[in-house]
């Protein structure tokens, strides 16, 4: 079987997720891979989501906001704009590729970018392979198997 | 519930035991800082484990009754099957258990030792490092075989873990190390639960410390902050006045959680998160990440992504005492 | 060479020079002018360079390259001293005689003498020359004796002197009183008074000023301010530098026209070095007045002689004039207050400095004080500079001086002031000439002409007679010149200069040039001369500058005194003078002696006849081109009206007789 | 400058000492012959023509030129002295001899009696005047015109006679130019600044329209040749009341405002790309918004309809949906074309006796009264034809005689092609988006639609609210409609506003961040964040606060907190973490 990159994507209410809600209703065929949550605004969404995602399971965290100048609240999405560069950065100190965590502008109106994006991303973490970063404990399984063991 | 246990025991001397797992010994030096409140722990508590200043075998603590120890404090971080072993045998034995210091809480300096696999470092160490001389490429080994037998050493993990993260924890006292006045306000409020059956904290609370951060020990001036730019402490004269974050000096202190009294920002060195990540954050770096990030005083990507390269070992900055805490561990495999 | 750093230093270095001179040494003044560049003196010149040099005569002989003394008519000229012996026409094959025998042997070189046309004698000296002898020359008497390269040379005449007066001893009204007093006036050509002109400049509000030589100088036929800043250009200097003293300048200009590189580059070598001495410059012999001249080079238009459209060109703009009613003096370059003045009347202040203004008044007539150079051109014998004082009639300059008309021609006008100026009539037995005046009402039907020959020579006199000074040009016309091809060949030049901003000066030029063409063509219609009068009375009344509005001068004086030659032409169709092509015939008359001498001139095989016979020119194949007139030295050929000449010739046939038949004496030169 | 007393033909006059002689005359009434004076350029003084005879205070005579002889005390003119008539005569004659007959010379000639003149015409147009010459450089400022050569050859020309470089295209030589000798030419893309602009401004400084309020004239900067080159000021010259300050600057003023009505229309499609149609090539081609300025009474045309040489047309052709309705421009309708163009077919009707063509894909009369009128139009004759007009062409010669253009459609209902020859064209051209909407919907919050208009809250539930809170859409810039729609949308609109101020307070979304008071600890991190600076600081509890009411919840603040202290009312952390393990298990 092949492998299914599972993606989170932060989608910003009012231009993303209404792009996306656009991509939907205009029929666009969109990758089944990439689970939506919305939130208010690119702004909102805070690094620990990113990493949470990641250590939860998903293989690639999409984030996508309204054009620059074009957000709903102004500014919001400059924050994230300043914040992704140091996810990324960590992300990768933590020997992760990069790219799982991407950035990108989609409006309201962008249904067919937003199809776009999708698709890329989901591509480009298929061929990246899976994370595997769910929580298991091989040292400690191991020390309880040798405890019991003895 | 440790409550009723804890009454039970009322009748003969609280029973004490302390023990230093992956750590630098210096939160039992701490417990040794606390001067006078050392004679009254001794003669409160009977003190029936703490290898460092007496003589104990495991055996001896096998030997006891599974709930004997009122109280355990347990410093250093989980690095090896042998912390592993003794974390799992004082959780048996112990009423409470209780993380003592940033360590055993969080991970602590040990678990930036994540940042690598255990094969990494050890080819580091006995191999790659520019002071090795190891021309038989030798590397330890956890069984040896000599005349009289085998002679074994505990193995070393591949991740170093909290006391948490291997052992049920009931309490939590963070700090590299927890300061010593903070470790007499405990002592006395476990004298007062002991002695006046006051009841107990709920489980998992963070003993020793305060809710807010360590900004509100900070006597600095804050004001609105823009970052142009990240100074080491070394390559400025900081202003005594402002808040050093402002100066572009990388500060943990608005998501570190406060205790310590703002020994190092009052000092003029910047908050490295000894005490942890604050209530209500569950990633330390993370959120320190989403921080800085929105002050960073410029909106073009280029710039902001050359800003972001000025800041020395990333990782090792935000997550400096709570590595093994982090919701992103290293890859594994 | 050291600064000068006070008028002492500057007199004793005088002195210094004065006793370093060995006055038995011999010295050859060769001229290097303009004048004789064109006659081929360079080749002469580096000839005595070489020859003295292979002859070993350095240390005996110095060779000095002077400015224009005058004389062009004989050139390349040279004066060896102390004898003070005057060569002329002198070629490279000639060097080695001078060298050999005057320098060598002190021998007096017989063949290079000038040879008095009167007499016949040849004279020696310089001074005896009749050239010479009756000038008065204040400004070009130095161009001879020095090198205008030499600082030294300028200072060892005395230059510099009239300067070191001004600063150091006059207040600058003093000066400007002194220019007032010697009556010293403009000669560029209005003849405004010199003095008056400083002084209202000098008074001007306005900040900072400045002093502009005028060396635009573009008159047919005149080249007395390039004699002078090729010759002796620390002479304008010097002036300049009075004159910015005086008027409260720093900062002056020379404009002075592309064509003349060598006075540029003479002035430039002056100014370098009087800037070297401290003579310019900062602190000028340290009298704490700082002054500069600036060396500006004109396009070549002749419109850029006019005061304002020369500060129009200096100051970078197209040089088009602008009116005068507020004088430049007030707002002149760069709307600041400027004093322009010309070449020569600049050499003339160290005179008035030097010299006195009283002396220099007590030069000349009552209204014009002081020499007047002009340029002698056209039939003359003697062309070249001449300067002489004001008064001297005409009759001196053209004659005693000018040696009267080459070739026994008969005198017919001079015109002066250049392209602006007029013709002045000289003939006055001509019955033509006495008509013409009755009919503009210069004389009653049975009064004689006065011949103008006598008419003392100064601004006035000459306005009077209804020319003017103008710059100084004299050209010379005798018995071939038609006067409406002159007034024609004057509004040609004036056309091609003409700026062309003012209506009248440009549409009005255009409309004279067409009549006087259609005149000379032969197509003149009844009524032209009164159009040309008409006319040109508009270009006076309502141009905006001095070239429209002194334009019709060349017309409106020949109409004045040569009426009778327009009225032949458009009348009659002839040009008396036989030089309009179209209204000239050409016939052979009775003279003929059938020499065949025109037959062979003719390019167009128009004459035929038998040798010895009468010959006779076919007026079908003439095409006037005046070549067989040249040839024939029997008056035989004659130009006559068009329609005339078969009548002539038919005469002539009645006439004729062989030579053979003829009494003797008529036969021959 | 003192005042002096002059003579001037024997009268007694008062001027100015130092000013022109010429302006002087002038007033009195004396009228006096210039060909190169202009009251606000440097007099030259080449023409002549004003040359009067004088007496100076010393008596002396001249003849000098009006236009430039500064005025002095004692002073005694001639004007039409025998000796500067002649003289005006002679020069006048001179100039008409080298330039062809023209209006200026012949009446200045009739003036002065000279028929002919006696040399005979000549051909130039140009009178060296030097008006242009001067009028460009003092005036203007480009200093793009010069005199070429000298005398007689003298001329008027550009820099080395090319394209020059530093000309702006005013159009003031032109104007100037007494002789119509100077023609402009648009070369370089560069635009002749008078050009005619139909709805625009026709020059520099104008009245907008005869119904303006204020009723004033105003200068167009894009147009004033003194916002372009810093020279003219001619205006404030001739303002007698000193009205004309070029100092006065567009300002921006701010206004608090509680809520605002977004109403800023749209623009007409530029029917240039529509090459077919030939518009700005083909003459009488023209939009429905020109038509429109034509039927109007303060229009260019008085009201009357006319072709471009002022005739009236034989025939006109109105073609609907230039624009509209096609997928290569806009695939919308624009809703208000076909009643227009109805409305157009009746005017040309009413005044003129022109055949009309109606050219339309499908006539939408959808409105109250809109199928009578239609109905009404083709009782009146008007030929309405089921095709769109596909092409416009010039007429060959035969078809001349019909009509200027050939319009060229395929007849839906006949089923054939046809090509119908007309004089005029008007074409309806798409309602668009203004093409700053984009820009103006950011300031205000206000999305915009893949077409471009202001997209609504909802198209049924709130047509004239915006996603904004208190900005509110009227009229076409939410999408094509006409008056009627308009003004009931406006009036929902303003409605919508009123109540929202009547009311006096607002209703906030229960969506906020708020910020744990025990837990700040004064960071000041977050003050920055928030965009509409609804994060204070409060010093005396050294905590930071949010403004409520200020607060629109996007939680940027949320995820920028480092001490976990501001909590978002909805999305908050515990939900998302919640979604996310949702959704990855």
């Amino acid at each position: 079987m092949s492998f299914e990159p599972k993606l989170v994507g932060f989608l910003c209410n009012w231009c993303s997720y209404t792009g996306a809600d656009l991509a939907g209703t205009s029929r666009l065929k969109i990758p089944p891979n990439l689970r939506a949550i919305r939130v208010m605004c690119s702004g909102r969404v805070d690094p620990s989501f990113i990493l949470t995602a990641l250590s939860k399971g998903a293989d690639g965290v999409l984030v996508l906001g309204c054009h620059p100048g074009d957000c709903h609240y102004s500014e919001g999405n400059y924050n994230c704009q300043r914040r992704l560069p140091i996810t990324k950065s960590l992300v990768e100190q933590m020997g992760i590729d990069p790219r799982r965590v991407r950035l990108e502008w989609v409006s309201a109106s962008e249904a067919s970018l937003f199809q776009e994006v999708v698709s890329e991303f989901t591509e480009q973490i298929r061929s990246l392979g899976p994370l595997e970063l769910k929580e298991f404990d091989f040292d400690r399984a191991a020390a309880d198997a040798q405890l019991v063991h003895e | 519930m440790p409550s009723s246990s804890m009454s039970e025991g009322m009748m003969a001397k609280p029973k004490l035991a302390l023990y230093w797992a992956a750590s630098c010994g210096g939160c039992e030096i701490a417990v040794l800082d606390t001067e006078l409140k050392v004679l009254e722990i001794a003669d409160f508590f009977d003190i029936i484990f703490w290898p460092c200043a007496l003589d104990f075998k495991y055996d001896d603590v096998r030997a006891m009754e599974d709930k004997s120890i009122t109280l355990t404090l347990f410093n250093g971080a989980i690095r090896n099957s042998e912390n592993y072993e003794i974390a799992k045998l004082l959780r048996q034995k112990s009423v409470v258990m209780c993380a003592f210091g940033s360590c055993a809480s969080d991970g602590g300096i040990p678990a930036l030792a994540n940042l690598k696999s255990k094969e990494e470092i050890l080819q580091y160490v006995y191999h790659d490092s520019p002071s090795t001389t190891n021309p038989e490429n030798v590397r330890p080994e956890t069984a040896h075989q000599v005349a009289e037998g085998t002679l074994r050493l505990p193995e070393m993990w591949n991740t170093v873990r909290s006391l948490g993260q291997v052992v049920d924890v009931d309490y939590i006292i963070p700090g590299c190390p927890p300061q010593p006045d903070q470790i007499s306000i405990v002592v006395d409020a476990v004298v007062d639960i002991l002695k006046n059956g006051k009841p107990l904290p709920p489980k998992g609370t963070v003993l020793g410390a305060d809710v807010r951060t360590c900004c509100d020990e900070c006597d600095r001036k804050k004001d609105v902050k823009k970052i142009k730019q990240f100074v080491r402490p070394h390559e400025v004269v900081a202003d005594p006045e402002v808040c050093l974050l402002e100066q572009g000096i990388l500060c943990m202190g608005p998501a570190t959680r406060a205790g310590c009294g703002g020994k190092c920002v009052n000092a003029g060195v910047p908050c490295r998160g000894c005490y942890g990540q604050p209530a209500n954050v569950k990633d330390q770096g993370a959120k320190m990440a989403s921080a800085i990030g929105g002050v960073l005083d410029t909106d073009d990507p280029k710039e902001i992504e050359e800003l972001v390269a000025t800041i020395p070992d990333m990782a090792g900055t935000f997550y400096r005492f709570s590595m093994s805490e982090s919701l992103l561990r290293r890859r594994q495999g | 060479m050291n600064r000068i750093s006070d008028p002492k230093a500057l007199a004793s270095y005088r002195e210094k020079l004065k006793a370093a001179q060995d006055p038995n040494k011999t010295m050859i003044h060769f001229c290097a002018g303009t004048g004789c560049i064109a006659c081929g003196c360079e080749e002469v010149a580096d000839a005595f360079k070489k020859r003295i040099a292979d002859m070993g005569l350095e240390s005996s002989v110095t060779l000095k390259l002077t400015g224009c003394p005058g004389f062009c008519e004989r050139g390349p000229l040279a004066t060896v001293y102390p004898q003070g012996i005057f060569y002329e026409k002198i070629g490279v094959s000639d060097v080695d005689l001078i060298l050999e025998k005057t320098v060598k042997h002190g021998q007096v070189v017989e063949k290079l003498l000038y040879k008095d046309p009167t007499t016949g004698k040849k004279i020696v000296e310089e001074e005896e020359i009749p050239f010479y002898k009756k000038q008065m020359r204040l400004l070009l008497g130095s161009n001879g004796l020095m090198d205008p390269t030499c600082l030294d040379d300028y200072i060892l005449l005395g230059g510099y002197e009239g300067m070191a007066k001004a600063l150091s001893g006059m207040q600058p009204e003093e000066i400007v009183q002194s220019v007032i007093t010697s009556g010293l006036r403009g000669r560029g050509g209005g003849g405004f008074p010199t003095g008056w002109k400083w002084d209202s400049c000098r008074k001007a509000e306005g900040k900072p000023k400045y002093v502009i030589c005028n060396a635009d100088e573009g008159d047919p036929g005149a080249f007395m301010d390039r004699a002078i800043l090729e010759g002796n250009p620390h002479s304008v200097i010097e002036g300049m530098v009075i004159g910015a003293f005086a008027i409260g300048s720093n900062e002056g200009f020379v404009y002075v026209r592309h064509e003349y590189p060598l006075a540029v580059k003479n002035l430039n070598i002056a100014l370098k070095q009087a800037r070297q001495v401290g003579l310019l410059g900062k602190d000028i012999l340290g009298t704490g007045f700082d002054f500069d001249i600036e060396v500006s080079r004109g396009g070549g238009a002749f419109v850029c002689g006019e005061s304002t459209a020369l500060m129009a060109s200096l100051e970078g703009k197209i040089g088009e004039p602008r009116p005068k009613y507020v004088h430049t003096t007030d707002y002149g370059l760069w709307d600041k207050p400027s004093n322009l003045n010309n070449v020569e009347s600049w050499a003339n202040i160290p005179l008035i400095i030097k010299g006195g203004a009283d002396w220099y008044a007590s030069i000349g007539t009552e209204n014009s004080k002081g020499t007047k150079v002009f340029a002698l051109s056209g039939k003359i014998s003697n062309t070249g500079l001449v300067e002489v004082p004001m008064g001297i009639t005409l009759r001196e300059i053209l004659y005693d001086i000018g040696g009267g008309i080459p070739g026994n021609k008969k005198f017919k006008a001079v015109q002066t002031g250049g392209p602006s100026g007029g013709t002045l009539v000289v003939e006055t037995e001509d019955e033509m000439v006495h008509r013409s005046m009755v009919r503009s009402g210069d004389v009653q039907v049975d009064e004689t002409v006065k011949s103008l020959l006598d008419l003392p020579v100064d601004f006035d006199e000459l306005t009077k007679a209804g020319s003017m000074m103008g710059s100084g040009g004299m050209i010379v016309m005798d018995q071939d010149s038609c006067m409406v091809d002159v007034a024609k060949y004057f509004i040609h030049f004036l056309i091609e200069e003409s700026c062309g901003k003012c209506l009248p000066c440009r549409e009005g030029l255009r409309m004279l040039h067409d009549i006087l063409e259609r005149i000379t063509n032969g197509e003149g219609r009844e009524g032209d001369v009164e159009l040309l009068q008409e006319v040109s009375n508009t270009l006076i009344d309502t141009s905006l500058c001095q070239l429209g509005g002194s334009a019709p001068n060349p017309v409106l004086s020949t109409i004045r005194y040569f009426r009778d030659e327009y009225d032949a032409h458009v009348r009659d169709k002839r040009c008396p003078a036989g030089v309009c092509n179209a209204l000239v015939g050409y016939a052979i008359n009775e003279n003929c002696i059938g020499d065949g001498q025109c037959v062979k001139a003719c390019p167009s095989d128009a004459i035929s006849g038998d040798p010895k016979g009468l010959y006779r020119i076919d007026q079908s194949k003439c095409i006037q081109c005046d070549a067989c007139y040249q040839v024939c030295q029997f008056d035989s050929i004659v130009r006559v009206g068009r329609d005339e000449a078969n009548d002539v010739q038919r005469r002539a046939k009645e006439r004729w007789v062989p030579v053979k038949e003829r009494p003797r004496e008529k036969v021959g030169v | 400058m003192a005042t002096v007393k002059i003579r001037i033909d024997g009268q007694q006059v008062e001027a100015e000492e130092g000013s022109f002689l010429l302006p002087a005359i002038q007033e009195m009434g004396v009228e006096i012959p210039t060909l190169c004076y202009y009251k606000y350029a440097t007099p030259y003084a080449a023409c002549r023509m004003c040359v009067v005879e004088i007496w100076d205070k010393r008596k002396k005579n001249k003849v000098v030129t009006a236009c430039n002889y500064p005025i002095a005390e004692g002073l005694e003119v001639l004007t039409h002295s025998p000796r500067v008539v002649a003289a005006r005569r002679t020069n006048l004659e001179m100039l008409m001899s080298r330039c062809a007959p023209m209006p200026v010379l012949q009446e200045m000639g009739k003036k002065l009696g000279i028929e002919e003149p006696r040399w005979g015409w000549g051909t130039d147009t140009c009178i060296l005047c030097g008006l242009c010459v001067r009028v460009c450089d003092e005036i203007v400022g480009a200093r793009a015109l010069g005199f070429a050569s000298r005398g007689a050859d003298r001329y008027v020309t550009t820099a080395f006679d090319g394209e020059a470089d530093s000309c702006i295209l005013c159009g003031a030589c032109a104007s100037i130019c007494p002789t119509e000798h100077i023609q402009l030419e648009e070369a370089d893309g560069r635009k002749i600044i008078h050009d005619e602009v139909t709805l625009g401004p026709n020059s520099a400084i104008s009245v907008p329209f005869r119904q303006a309020v204020p009723n004033v004239p105003r200068i167009d900067p894009e147009y004033c040749i003194h916002f372009r080159t810093g020279g003219c000021t001619v205006c404030s010259q001739v303002c007698p009341k000193d009205c004309i300050h070029y100092d006065e600057q567009e300002k921006t003023e701010e206004i608090e405002v509680g809520t605002i009505v977004l109403a800023t229309g749209f623009q007409d499609l530029d029917p240039e790309i529509l090459k077919p149609y030939g518009y700005g090539k083909i003459p009488n081609v023209i939009t429905a918004m020109e038509f429109e300025r034509m039927n109007n009474a303060a229009g260019s045309t008085g009201g009357k309809i006319q072709l471009q040489n002022g005739a009236e047309p034989r025939s006109i052709a109105i073609l609907h949906c230039i624009g509209s309705r096609d997928e290569r421009h806009h695939p919308y309708c624009s809703r208000v074309c076909c009643m227009y163009g109805l409305k157009f077919a009746h005017l040309v009707k009413e005044k003129t006796e022109a055949e009309v063509y109606q050219l339309y894909i499908d006539l939408r009369a959808f409105g109250k009264g809109y199928e009578e009128f239609y109905q009404r139009i083709l009782s009146e004759g008007v030929n309405v034809i089921r095709g769109k007009g596909t092409e416009v062409v010039r007429a060959g010669r035969g078809r001349a005689e019909e009509g200027d253009l050939l319009v060229r459609c395929e007849d839906t209902l006949a089923g054939v092609f046809r090509e119908i020859p007309v004089d005029m064209v008007i074409l309806c051209t798409a309602l668009e988006a203004h093409s700053d909407a984009k820009e103006t919907g950011r300031k205000f919050g206000v999305s915009i639609g893949a077409d471009g208009w202001f997209i609504e809250r909802h198209p049924k539930l709130g047509p004239v609210s915006t996603a904004t809170d208190g900005v509110f859409l009227a009229g076409v810039c939410q999408g094509p409609k006409d008056i009627p729609d308009t003004v009931a949308q406006g009036g929902a609109a303003a409605a919508e506003a009123m109540s929202l101020m009547i009311r006096g307070e607002v209703e906030m979304d229960a969506a906020c961040a708020v910020i744990d008071e025990e837990k700040c600890c004064g960071c000041r991190l977050c003050n920055d964040l928030c965009a509409y600076s609804a994060i204070t600081f409060d010093e005396e509890k050294e905590v930071s606060v949010v403004n409520e009411a200020l607060c629109k919840a996007c939680g940027t603040c949320v995820a920028g907190c480092p001490s976990g202290s501001i909590k978002g009312l909805h999305f908050t952390d515990p939900q998302i973490y919640a979604e996310i393990e949702g959704i990855l298990s």
